[in-house]
């Protein structure tokens, strides 16, 4: 037989898992000339389940990106299992990716929602386009260590200023005063971000999630409905949208 | 890179020539070039294009999949560009880029399959593979495919409008498989393929708060969880019908090709699996490839006689 | 050890009355106290006794299971020692034991059965479950439970008989099981037990020296695997009929019960998950129990009325 | 809950697992007064899998006990993946046993088959009953390390005296003259041995092997003919049968 070259089937090897906070994970993975750009993601390959599952990228360097990662079910409990070396199947780059212009720029993330942030963060300080992080927790546990943040919140005030991160958005708006917002976080808090944004009429990016399956566009199974009436793939034609063009319910 | 000329995996089903025996199933493979990012899509047998309806479909709203244990469930709802789309858009990629193609068709009337079938024949597409997993809005949504009297009407009417291949997709969800599959054969299929999903509800549940959160779907599952149906079912329609028979369900690897090859597949189509290994079909044409030659096979042919006679004397 | 008492899960259902709604699915528990080195039989709602037949019965020959991915398949044909022994040598140890019993009964015939629930209301048995996966030799070996009409009929003549729990076990393997839910129903039945395992074949390869060797199986497929399977199934007896439902089918821990009370099973049976950890019966029942004491519920009544109305209103 | 006490279910320890040959493993494992006779067997837990896998007994020491196994599917990639201090989850001891008399013994083992034989050798040994050992396996390759055998013989004749250990049975009878053969390996070696020593009239005790799920003789998944009618079930009335009861097809 003939070689073979998959544009988007990688063979990684892990470089290194870390504990981040409680059930959260920081993995280093080594994947010769693999490159992605921020808010585009990967699909792991978890021993025999079924679906892979979708990770953003946190943060690339030569031949090596990370991801954070929260244990939730199966697949996460796989993951969290690997060891040093151990293999890794992973499918990727996928989805479109944040538009990086030259706008300052406030970064909103809640909770696991800070690793496409964080990535996002990083290429915006390379060139050198004003910004400013902020990132809300449930509590001190929940926080990842080893990060840059500007401004911390948690629930239960355990860390950093307390309530939800929503909560002091319009303050930071005010303050700040953005001529762009980039957000990830759980649907609930996101929709919060979107509906605040619009009334201000600042331009606003999220990061999606839904159930994947084939993370190319093709089986369907990841589709939000837009405003437009359209459906849309998170994993293809997302998983960055507009703030303003998903139809929320 | 195509596959060696020499390993000779090409296969006829009646009218059907494959270059491989492995199909990339429908509703998992898209309708063209999709999968280029991971394998050369000519090495496969042919795609089985996503279900087509004569409208454009929005689909279901909210969850559409689920995993279970070894399998998952969709509930995708037939969400598609419709045939016109279909026809001026993606028949001409398929065509330019060589693709072998079969187009699956699904509708709510007998009248959308026979216009979709009509439709298929005047734009000469080769081949058609009926889904009849659809509910038929006109019998109170009971599927086509689990009425033998129906299902023998609908494959009459579309062979009199459809001279390319044709292809009766079964469900698994009916009392006799067998029986329906002779209703095909009998009503002038060229091929049968099966199976479709196995009706199936998964439920996520999630206690917080003294409130229970259920997530469910209902749907079709699909995925190696169903092998063993599947197998079974193809071994009921092999006894009872003479035509070509394209089996899938749960298929992940060589040896489960070969496990369907032995029942009485001719050939196979891989839904699933797709998205757990992308290069799958690849992957498992090569495997078959590299079997006949180590093995002193001439061609996928001749090794099929070999694994039925096996399967038969063992 | 008993489970605590306060811990009331005891759950009624028509008149048969069960201390947990967890109850040992027949053909996996044996015919009384074979799991006493496991576990406290007493703390399972019932056990469901293999299938017992008119005379005793060897079985099939040659591979009787074989494991699947996340489940396994089963062709053990009937094996047991026939009612006469059943109700000489079992019988007065499971009432000697205190053990709470279901007798489950298959024929060939619908005499057989018929004889069957005689000889079991002669002899007092409290309940009965009619295994209606069994081939009818009359109708050229087509299951009990897949045609309405036989079923019905079956159902209703054992009722003129039986004065017990009467409890109608459904094959999964048919087109519309709702059809024949509300059949069995409309016979007599008290109580619906599903599913029973889903028709399947099992192949195992082995290539060597040039030669296939092939191990099969045709059997009925139980575990994990079939879960979503079952829950469909339950839900769609749910739907149409209204005495109590037993739910089964993949059950392995107590989450996967949840989901059946969710779905209107009103007790469940374990069946393969016992293979695997054979004190399941019990942990789930222990699990339930503090679940219940835990969140403040007061018995498994209040609790189902909840996890019905968390998952009628999600 | 009051506590339960389960008398056949144990979480042991792996104490540590060794490579015996090629895919041969030893596994040791501890198991506070775990008591298992030769011949019977324990069912392990095999991650995620359906059916427990049953596995002889080699040998049993104070608080533990090893298992000799080949690595075949599923279930003893698993077993083989474990490491020193995993919890194992098993079932036992289950089945009759050999049936040890004071008679001069021939034991004869083909493969993996010499685990329970071995078990059984020590037993005898204690009991100062004479025994010979013999034991086959296809190349030199396939000799679990660390054993005492009196006889070896390998198919390929790289080790020991060449051919199948069935070739050398008549021979031994005669030299050794034994009143009682104890014999474990495949299926076509026992009933080879069977028919020799039914016409030689020496009494035989063999263990038979049959896919199971319960392992407690209820399932009848791992029943076999016998020649009197009826039917036996490896599980419960084995695994260790008597020569001359088996109905061989
Ligand atoms: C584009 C994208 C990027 C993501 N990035 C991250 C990240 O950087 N860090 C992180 O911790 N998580 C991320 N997630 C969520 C992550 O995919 C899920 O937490 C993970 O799939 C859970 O798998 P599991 O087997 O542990 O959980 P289970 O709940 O057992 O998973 C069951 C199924 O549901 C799916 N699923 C469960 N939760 C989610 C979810 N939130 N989104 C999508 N599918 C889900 C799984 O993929 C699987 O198919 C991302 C999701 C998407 C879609
Ligand atoms: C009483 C008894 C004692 C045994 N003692 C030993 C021992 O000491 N050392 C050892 O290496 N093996 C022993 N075996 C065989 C061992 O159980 C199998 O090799 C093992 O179950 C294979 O599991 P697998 O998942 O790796 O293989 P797979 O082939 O993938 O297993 C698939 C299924 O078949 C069953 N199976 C496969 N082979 C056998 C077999 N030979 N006997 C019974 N079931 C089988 C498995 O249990 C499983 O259910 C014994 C078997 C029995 C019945
Ligand atoms: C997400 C998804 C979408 C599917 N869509 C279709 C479809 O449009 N038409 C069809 O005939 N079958 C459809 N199927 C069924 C598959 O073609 C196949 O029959 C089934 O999944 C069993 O094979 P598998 O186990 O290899 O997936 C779909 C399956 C999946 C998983
Ligand atoms: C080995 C085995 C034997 C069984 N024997 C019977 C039986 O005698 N009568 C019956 O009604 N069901 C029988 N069943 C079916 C089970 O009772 C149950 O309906 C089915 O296995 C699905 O449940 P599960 O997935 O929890 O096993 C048997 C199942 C197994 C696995
Ligand atoms: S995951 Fe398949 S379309 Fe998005
Ligand atoms: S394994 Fe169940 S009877 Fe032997």
């Amino acid at each position: 037989m003939s070689v073979k070259i998959f544009r988007k089937i990688h063979t990684g090897k892990v470089v290194e898992l870390t504990q981040a906070a409680d059930n959260l994970f920081y993995i280093k993975i080594y994947a010769k000339n693999f490159e992605i750009v921020p808010g585009q993601f990967v699909s792991i390959l978890c021993g025999d389940l079924t679906l892979r599952r979708p990770f953003s990228v946190m943060d690339i360097d030569k031949n090596t990106f990370t991801i954070l990662f929260k244990t939730k079910g199966e697949g996460t409990r796989y993951i969290s299992n690997l060891k040093s070396d151990d293999k890794i199947n992973f499918t990727g780059p996928f989805g479109n990716g944040f538009n990086i212009e030259n706008k300052k720029s406030l970064l909103i993330a809640a909770g696991v929602g800070i690793a496409p942030i964080y990535f996002l963060r990083k290429e915006l300080q390379i060139r050198f386009i004003e910004n400013k992080l902020i990132a809300g927790f449930l509590n001190k546990f929940c926080i990842p260590k080893n990060l840059d943040i500007d401004l911390i919140t948690t629930d239960d005030g355990s860390f950093g200023k307390k309530g939800s991160v929503i909560d002091c958005i319009s303050e930071e708006i005010i303050k700040f005063n953005p001529q762009k917002i980039y957000a990830c976080g759980p649907l609930i808090v996101l929709k919060n971000i979107c509906e605040k944004t619009l009334n201000l009429k600042i331009e606003t990016e999220i990061a999606m999630e839904k159930e994947m399956a084939c993370s190319i566009g093709v089986c369907r199974g990841c589709v939000i409905e837009l405003k437009n009436g359209k459906n849309a793939t998170v994993c293809k034609d997302g998983p960055i949208f507009k703030g303003d063009e998903i139809k929320w319910n | 890179m195509e596959l060696d000329a020499k390993s000779n995996l090409k296969t006829k089903l009646n009218r059907l020539e494959l270059n491989t025996p492995i199909i990339a199933a429908s509703g998992t493979f898209g309708y063209a070039n999709e999968f280029d990012d991971f394998i050369n899509i000519k090495n496969t047998g042919a795609i089985v294009t996503k279900a087509i309806t004569l409208q454009p479909r929005r689909g279901n709203i909210g969850k559409r999949i689920m995993e279970t244990t070894s399998g998952m469930i969709n509930s995708i709802g037939l969400e598609n560009m419709g045939i016109q789309e279909f026809l001026s858009k993606i028949v001409p990629i398929l065509h330019n880029e060589k693709i072998n193609f079969i187009v699956n068709i699904a509708g709510s009337t007998t009248e959308e399959y026979l216009q979709l079938a009509q439709i298929c024949e005047e734009n000469n597409i080769p081949a058609i593979e009926l889904n009849l997993s659809c509910p038929n809005v006109k019998t109170g949504c009971i599927e086509f495919g689990t009425k033998k009297s129906s299902l023998y009407e609908l494959v009459r009417e579309t062979r009199k409008i459809f001279s390319g291949v044709l292809i009766t997709k079964l469900t698994p969800n009916v009392t006799s498989i067998g029986e329906i599959a002779q209703a095909a054969q009998n009503a002038g299929a060229d091929i049968i393929s099966a199976i479709n999903t196995v009706r199936a509800m998964g439920i996520k549940l999630n206690f917080s708060e003294g409130k229970f959160n259920f997530t469910k779907i209902n749907g079709g599952l699909s995925g190696k969880a169903i092998k063993p149906i599947a197998l079974k079912a193809i071994s009921q329609i092999k006894e009872v019908t003479e035509i070509p028979i394209i089996g899938m369900g749960g298929i992940s690897n060589f040896n489960d090709f070969i496990e369907f090859i032995a029942i009485g597949a001719d050939a196979v189509q891989i839904g699933t699996a797709n998205f757990t290994i992308p290069t799958i079909c690849e992957d498992i044409a090569d495997e078959l490839s590299k079997f006949i030659k180590t093995n002193g096979f001439k061609s996928f042919e001749e090794l099929k006689a070999k694994i039925r006679e096996d399967f038969n004397n063992g």
